[in-house]
């Protein structure tokens, strides 16, 4: 991710660094903790498994961290995870779809889903907050009229390598995961497009002004959301072997979380994939290093919230030490 | 219908409200158009006990809705909403069978949640930490807090004074009467008092507010209690409903909250907005929820056309502003 | 209300001073802002306070109206020695201050904004409302401003008639000493004579002014003393009677100016931009104009006569609905600000602050903004190439900054200025529209931004300039147009654009009228 | 403004158009798999027709540790914890264990009914180590990858409450089956409300599967037996208390006379539908039947607005998957055993394979309702 570490050099550039090297800190020092705490959680066995098993919110954070960025906000991706789960099984089931269109057509359903948000969004000008909460309603709502409330079952085998199986012992998922992850961090850093990102978050009009294809931009990001999603959900699919409308369900917190975590700005104008990428690890590692050391499930949901808290707020307040 | 007589209370004369009494309007006319076509499929519909019903069954949701839109208007957001609601209806839940006297039982979860909420409210305002992170983790916060404590047991055997939501006044129920009463204070206050308008003034410009002697932080944290206030009551109104009180968080909660401010015409940016039309919102969406019911949308769909239904009133809302925004530039 | 009791208040030199600063001192980690600056404010006096941005102006200011605290000096009002550590102390000892952005609420009306934070009140926490309007009403009359109603939606005023509603609120403090940040630096000529009456009937009451301004013309207008600030250090107070431009303008610069208005005579060659009967609604009804390369076209016009918003339409940003735009004698179909971008057309918008610049982005990333298309090779940017480009930028417009990552918003305006006309450059633009360019910015950088952009013309670069300062366009243009409700009412040539005639068409004389294009 | 009411209301238009698909939608049910409905015999003791002795179709462990007799622990995965059900199953879990002694048993899972958190949990145990798991599926299917993982690593799978595939666990303790749980709920309510009543449904969501096949089965047998009864419809209140209230009262203002009776399919609907028709002054004029907890019952069970509430004592299911685990560690139940000795319980039997009968469904009425406490 060497190339995503340059992503900081915008707009303050030590902050970020400060921010995200600290939230590193804070990780090791929690990984370390744990590790002590159980011998069977710093096992590349588990380590790699809790990678399978963060996949979906990762692949959704990327773009996510985009929107942020943009200064937006996309709470309708748990939905869409859901809607593009059932028209995968529902077409390959019903439509007689061979599953590869069926993969294509799901990823296609994402994908206009997530530009029916950008498209109201920028044309309608109604606030990306407003817009994804309706249709979060709408896609889910879309999903189980579709489903009748229907499961999908018994997909042939080699579909569950993208959930279950693994290459060079690295989970299909997580190495679909890392590559996105690269790629992204790359567009943000390297790009014009991300460039653009950074400009409509901080000063929309000055973007404008300046000749950046704003609309576009922006109709691209809720896209990709939409794409990402369809994603998520057909890795998530593959990984459980059914399709059920609530899947997906309360993703759009457990996103946004990782996203703020890792240091993107909820008003827009700045963020890291990198960033990302450190807060859904903290998350995800967090939650499986407790109970491993046998901490139940509704005390580690507590630390979880602790720990969002306190680390930004650490981040933030050294931050203002500085200057 | 109530509902009405509400909007029509609050269309007051000052800017901000005549400005937005439009938005009212709307809602208004949705809720009565809704009631007419569907009642033109089911007259059952229309009957008095039905609309009452669903005043009574939402009535909670549109208490918090009150303090949600006052927290989006001073430009914050609250996500653990619907979480704190649960835990308070505990607490009251438990001091009743414990056998605590009614009324602490009712002035309890009131007390707490102005405390929790302020706590949050001076995080965010004085530590300068995103609204939505501080809410976010404190909605895990409380989640997962409640059920370690309390093992999820449901409370039953409450004592039968400690159910207020079946108090009525003059036929009228206690939810609706709360609800109203909320509703028209917070209004009236948001209105005509100074730190009301320092609301308005802090979402709509921190900065300005600040150098014309507007504390933002102190009105932040202020907004946050209040919200906490109306939560409190919002617990109260959901927790002595019913016989027993699940001690668990009510799934997905804050997003109906945050709905219905938003769709009631509560700028997402802050600023903007009235919390009357944030009630009426919340009473369109429960009417909505109930009228596919009774003109027998298939069960499977009726999602799918809520979502759709508030997603057309919010593109209505728009495009009245918009018109409005450009005879504004005309002038 | 009190104001009027102080009525009788004699201006004059001999009452004792209503403000006194005596030797302030400020220092921001790392930059010492102010050292040793004293003046003092008598009633019913206007005292300019002059300076370069960076000066220490703004600093200054915010140190009297009790945003900053001064590490040593000491602030004397009325004789008496005031701690001011909040805005609101300042309000209560009677100073009030009028920013340069004005923070007005949009969303209020004129009334509530007057009244904010100290609404009269009918009871506990209750505003009454009545009162209130009452009250508004009455501020309006004692100024004698008819166009404004205490229940108009300030959202929908004009920049001159918010700035009003700043004052009344001043006012509605029962402010003694009022400070104006650049008054003028958003309004239109119209509204500085406006401006200027309230500004006599406020010395005629003995309140005290405090006046910042760049336009050394506006100063002999209105002040009556000036003090000078240069670098955060104190240069000297004179009475206005008894200075001149030079005086102030060697003071201010430290140097000597050749000349404020340096137009050199280019070749003027081809039409670059032809435009026929643009049609925009609301504020853009059927313009022709023509613009060669090589020549500055001065577009003068009161504001909302339409002139942004034909610049606007240009830069396809609001498209024309109808109409024809050629480039190079091609017509072509603008409908995009990137497309006028490909074709060669560029625009420094009229706002520095919310349409030029983004104030928390890198010097480095401003000046690339607009110009990432020709930066980067299939999507990806170069950032070596980029880096050059803003240094060479820096270095042209000889910005000052610490370096090109330096955070934008910390430059001096006239410094934000110059990056957002060189980010436009960077493109090399045919056709290069300017909004205002030295609006709010100091003597200094105006002169260069002027150097430049007669070095641009004599590249054969075509430029189209707005702006509402009437010297400034008589002084860089080759010809000018007037513009006038949303028409072109008039055309001089700079032989024959004289200051009357031009002014007579904007404000729509019969003059114009015959000699319109 | 105008535009804006036409929105309004030309949506409300677009949902009249869906109201023509929506009642017979409503009426169909197939219980969201795709598996035949089984209907019981219509006599009144019903018991199930001995099922066709079928072959042990569960899954084994692969080198399970040989643990007979010794300690072991057993960790507890139901399909969300805080709810009345799951907590009085983990009770008569501790409850074994406590007789048992050599066990320990932990319940932990997820706080909403969602099922890759509930994989996340399992998974987490599996690493973590333990000798036997405990389940009830949130979704058969979607569990099956997680617990063949456990079975990988040699530990013992036992489900309770809500099944998996069969080769994804050993043995499943079934507290009733469908078709039991389908003809008790319908009979009680004929008995309530006549031949000729109709009655309407409140349940969890559609996607639930034991809800959705009690409804399929209890439709099945209904047409079967109690031909001349009619189905309203079935409306979905997730697990939540208010808004089951909710619905049921709409069902109540919706039907007005014409509803006799309201079946609640969850712990959770069944006591805010009595609350609902108490709130409605229906009591004795509106009939509720359903799955409930006793506590949450009692309220309505003594005011008399509810008669009869149909489940099979949690308690007892948690208490047998216990003694069941224990005696597929120590080997005593082995593929191919008919029977298992499950305490205090007696001797359950071995049903379709890999599943153990908990026993017919347990009727609580105002005379033992009082005697529970869970």
């Amino acid at each position: 991710m060497s190339a995503t570490i340059e992503t900081r050099a915008f707009r303050a550039p030590r902050w970020l660094k400060r921010h995200e090297t600290l939230l590193a800190i804070i990780l090791l020092i929690a990984l370390v903790g744990l590790g002590l705490l159980n011998d069977r959680f710093l096992t590349l066995d588990n380590l790699l498994n809790q990678g399978r098993l963060m996949t979906e919110i990762g692949l959704i954070a990327l773009p996510m961290t985009f929107v942020i960025i943009t200064g937006g906000i996309d709470l309708s991706v748990g939905a869409i995870v859901g809607l593009c789960a059932i028209m995968l099984g529902y077409s390959w089931k019903t439509f007689g779809f061979p599953l590869p269109l069926a993969i294509a057509f799901a990823l296609f359903v994402g994908g206009l889903a997530g530009f029916v948000n950008g498209l109201v969004i920028t044309r309608v000008k109604v606030p990306p907050l407003i817009m994804t909460i309706a249709t979060l309603a709408l896609y889910r709502g879309l999903a189980e009229g579709v489903s009748q409330a229907h499961s999908v079952r018994g997909y042939p085998e080699w579909f569950y390598f993208l959930g279950q199986g693994s290459v060079f012992g690295v989970p299909t998922q997580l190495l679909l995961l890392v590559l996105l992850t690269v790629v992204a961090g790359v567009v943000l850093d390297r790009t014009t497009f991300g460039r653009a990102l950074y400009a409509i978050g901080a000063n929309e009009t000055v973007a404008r002004f300046s000749a950046l294809p704003v609309d576009r931009v922006k109709l691209i990001v809720y896209t990709l959301s939409g794409l990402a999603s369809a994603l998520a959900a057909c890795v998530l699919v593959s990984r459980v072997t059914t399709t059920r409308m609530d899947m997906g369900a309360g993703y759009e917190l457990d996103v946004i979380a990782a996203v703020v975590l890792g240091g993107t700005s909820i008003f827009g104008g700045s963020g890291t994939i990198w960033g990302t990428v450190i807060g859904l690890a903290m998350i995800q590692l967090l939650k499986n290093g407790l109970a491993l050391t046998g901490v139940k499930g509704d005390a580690t949901i507590v630390v979880i919230g602790v720990a969002l808290i306190l680390s930004v707020l650490i981040a933030s307040s050294l931050e203002r030490r500085r200057d | 219908m109530s509902a009405a007589a509400i909007a029509s209370s609050a269309s007051g004369r000052t800017g901000v409200f005549r400005r937005l009494a439009g938005q009212e309007l709307l809602l208004a006319v949705a809720i009565v158009v809704l009631a007419v076509v569907v009642g033109f499929i089911n007259p059952r519909f229309l009957a008095t006990r039905n609309l009452s019903d669903i005043l009574l069954g939402n009535a909670y949701i549109a208490i918090a809705a009150v303090g949600m839109s006052m927290v989006i208007i001073s430009g914050n957001i609250d996500i653990s909403v619907g979480a704190l609601i649960g835990v308070l209806a505990t607490i009251s839940g438990s001091l009743a069978v414990a056998g605590a006297p009614t009324i602490v039982t009712w002035i309890a979860p009131l007390v707490i949640g102005v405390a929790v909420m302020a706590a949050q409210g001076a995080i965010i305002a004085y530590l300068r930490i995103p609204a939505i992170v501080v809410t976010l983790g404190m909605l895990s916060i409380l989640k997962g807090g409640l059920i370690s404590v309390t093992g999820g047991k449901w409370i039953t055997d409450l004592p039968q004074n400690f159910h207020l939501a079946d108090l009525s006044l003059f036929g009228v129920p206690m939810p609706v009467i709360i609800m109203v009463l909320a509703t028209v204070a917070a209004a009236l206050w948001m209105r005509n008092s100074p730190m009301g308008r320092a609301i308005y003034a802090t979402g709509g410009n921190p900065e300005a507010a600040r150098l014309c002697g507007v504390n933002p932080q102190r009105t932040v944290l202020m907004v946050f209690a209040l919200h906490g206030f109306f939560t409190g009551l919002a617990s109260l109104v959901y927790a002595t409903q019913l016989r027993v009180i699940q001690s668990t968080t009510p799934q997905g909660l804050e997003l109906t909250v945050i709905t219905a401010a938003v769709v009631g015409g509560v700028s997402i940016l802050g600023g903007v907005g009235t919390v009357v039309g944030s009630t009426l919102a919340a009473i369109l969406i429960a009417e909505i929820t109930s009228a596919l019911v009774f003109i027998n949308v298939s069960p499977y769909w009726t999602d799918a056309l809520r979502g759709a239904l508030i997603l057309a009133t919010v593109i209505a809302d728009i495009l009245r502003r918009q018109r409005r925004a450009a005879q504004g530039w005309k002038r | 209300m009190r104001a009027e009791e102080e009525a009788q208040v004699s201006p004059g030199r001999t009452a004792a001073p209503l403000l006194e600063v005596r030797g302030i001192e400020k220092t921001f980690p790392g930059v010492r802002a102010l050292s040793g600056i004293s003046f003092d404010v008598r009633p019913g006096e206007v005292h300019a306070l002059l300076g370069e941005n960076g000066a220490g102006k703004s600093t200054l200011i915010k140190i009297i109206s009790g945003v900053y605290q001064p590490d040593a000096g000491s602030i004397l009002v009325g004789g008496t020695e005031v701690h001011l550590v909040t805005p609101d102390d300042a309000r209560r000892a009677g100073v009030a201050t009028i920013y340069q952005e004005l923070l007005l609420f949009p969303e209020l009306r004129v009334a509530e904004n007057i009244f904010l934070g100290h609404a009269p009140q009918a009871g506990v926490g209750r505003i009454d409302w009545r009162a209130m309007r009452a009250e508004a009403q009455r501020l309006l009359d004692s100024l004698e401003i008819d166009d404004l109603s205490p229940d108009q939606i300030v959202g929908v005023l004009t920049v001159g008639h918010r700035q009003r509603v700043e004052i009344l609120r001043a006012l509605s403090h029962n402010a003694r000493i009022l400070i104006m940040d650049e008054p003028t630096a958003a309004l239109t000529e119209a509204d500085v004579t406006r401006l200027f009456d309230v500004v006599r009937r406020l010395k005629q009451r003995g309140v005290g002014i405090v006046y910042i301004s760049h336009r050394l013309d506006e100063i002999f207008a209105i002040a009556d003393r000036v003090t000078v600030l240069r670098d955060g250090a104190y240069v000297g107070s004179r009475d206005v009677a008894d200075t001149n431009v030079v005086e102030l303008v060697q003071m201010m610069v430290g140097r000597r100016l050749e000349s404020l208005f340096p137009k050199t005579v280019a070749p003027i060659g081809a039409p670059v931009l032809e435009a026929r009967d643009l049609v925009r609604r609301p504020l853009t009804k059927g313009v022709s104009l023509t613009v060669r390369s090589g020549e500055i076209v001065g577009l003068a016009g009161l504001v909302g006569s339409g002139r942004s918003e034909l610049a606007q339409t240009l830069f396809g940003m609001t498209p024309s609905e109808s109409g024809e735009i050629r480039l190079h004698g091609k017509s072509v179909r603008i409908d995009s600000p990137e497309t006028a971008r490909t074709k060669g057309i560029a625009y420094v918008p009229e706002d520095r602050g919310t349409q030029g610049l983004v104030r928390g982005m890198s010097v480095l990333h401003n000046f690339s903004l607009a110009a990432l298309g020709s930066l980067s090779r299939s999507g990806f940017i170069d950032r070596a190439a980029e880096r050059r480009m803003a240094r060479d930028g820096v270095a042209r417009f000889s910005v000052k900054t610490s370096s090109v990552d330096e955070v934008a918003g910390r430059l001096s305006g006239g410094n934000q200025q110059k990056i957002v006309l060189g980010k436009w450059l960077a493109n090399n633009p045919r056709l290069l529209i300017l909004d205002e360019p030295t609006r709010g910015i100091d003597v200094g950088a105006k002169a260069e931004i002027h150097r430049l952009m007669c070095q641009l013309a004599a590249e054969g670069v075509a430029i189209l300039m707005i702006s509402s300062e009437l010297p400034e366009v008589l002084g860089m243009s080759d010809r000018v147009l007037v513009m006038r409700e949303g028409r072109l009412v008039a055309e001089f040539d700079r032989a024959d654009a004289t200051s009357e005639a031009v002014g007579a068409a904007m404000m729509g004389g019969t003059s114009s009228e015959e000699r319109a294009a | 403004m105008k535009a804006s009411l036409l929105t309004t209301s030309a949506l409300a238009m677009l949902t009249l158009s869906f109201a023509a698909g929506g009642a017979n939608a409503a009426s169909k049910w197939d219980g969201a798999d795709d598996l035949p409905t089984s209907p019981l015999a219509c006599d009144a003791n019903g018991a199930a027709a001995p099922a066709a002795a079928k072959p042990y179709d569960g899954g084994q462990p692969t080198g399970a540790p040989d643990k007979a007799g010794k300690e072991i622990t057993v960790v507890d995965v139901p399909k969300l914890i805080g709810i009345g059900y799951f907590n009085a199953t983990s009770k008569g879990m501790q409850d074994a264990a406590k007789e048992l002694g050599n066990v320990k048993v932990t319940t932990d899972g997820p706080t909403e009914a969602k099922i890759d958190e509930q994989i996340k949990f399992i998974d987490n145990y599996i690493t973590r180590g333990v000798d036997g798991v405990l389940f009830a599926a949130n979704d058969p299917v979607a569990i099956a990858p997680v617990l063949k993982k456990a079975l990988s690593k040699g530990i013992h799978v036992v489900g309770y409450d809500a099944n998996s595939t069969p080769d994804a666990r050993e043995w499943f303790v079934n507290q009733a089956e469908f078709n039991g749980i389908g003809k008790s709920m319908v009979d009680s309510m004929a008995k309530e409300i006549g031949e000729d009543g109709s009655f309407a449904i409140v349940t969890s969501t559609f996607t639930t599967p034991n809800q959705a096949r009690w409804i399929a089965e209890m439709q099945a047998y209904a047409e079967k037996c109690h031909p001349k009864m009619t189905w309203l419809e079935t409306v979905e209140a997730q697990e939540d208390n208010n808004l089951s209230f909710n619905q049921a009262t709409t069902l109540i203002n919706k039907y007005g006379d014409k509803l006799k009776g309201l079946f609640g399919m969850t712990s959770v609907a069944t006591p805010a539908s009595a609350e609902a028709v108490t709130k409605a002054g229906q009591c004795g004029k509106i009939a509720v039947v359903g799955l409930a907890t006793p506590n949450a019952m009692k309220p309505y069970v003594n005011a008399d607005c509810v008669k009869s509430v149909v489940l099979w004592n949690p308690v007892d299911l948690g208490y047998a998957a216990t003694y069941v685990m224990r005696a597929v560690v120590d080997g005593k139940l082995k593929p191919g055993g008919t029977s298992v000795d499950a305490g205090k319980l007696g001797k359950l039997n071995v049903i379709n394979g890999s599943e153990i009968l908990l026993g017919p469904p347990f009727i609580f009425t105002k005379e033992n309702v009082g005697k529970f406490d869970f």
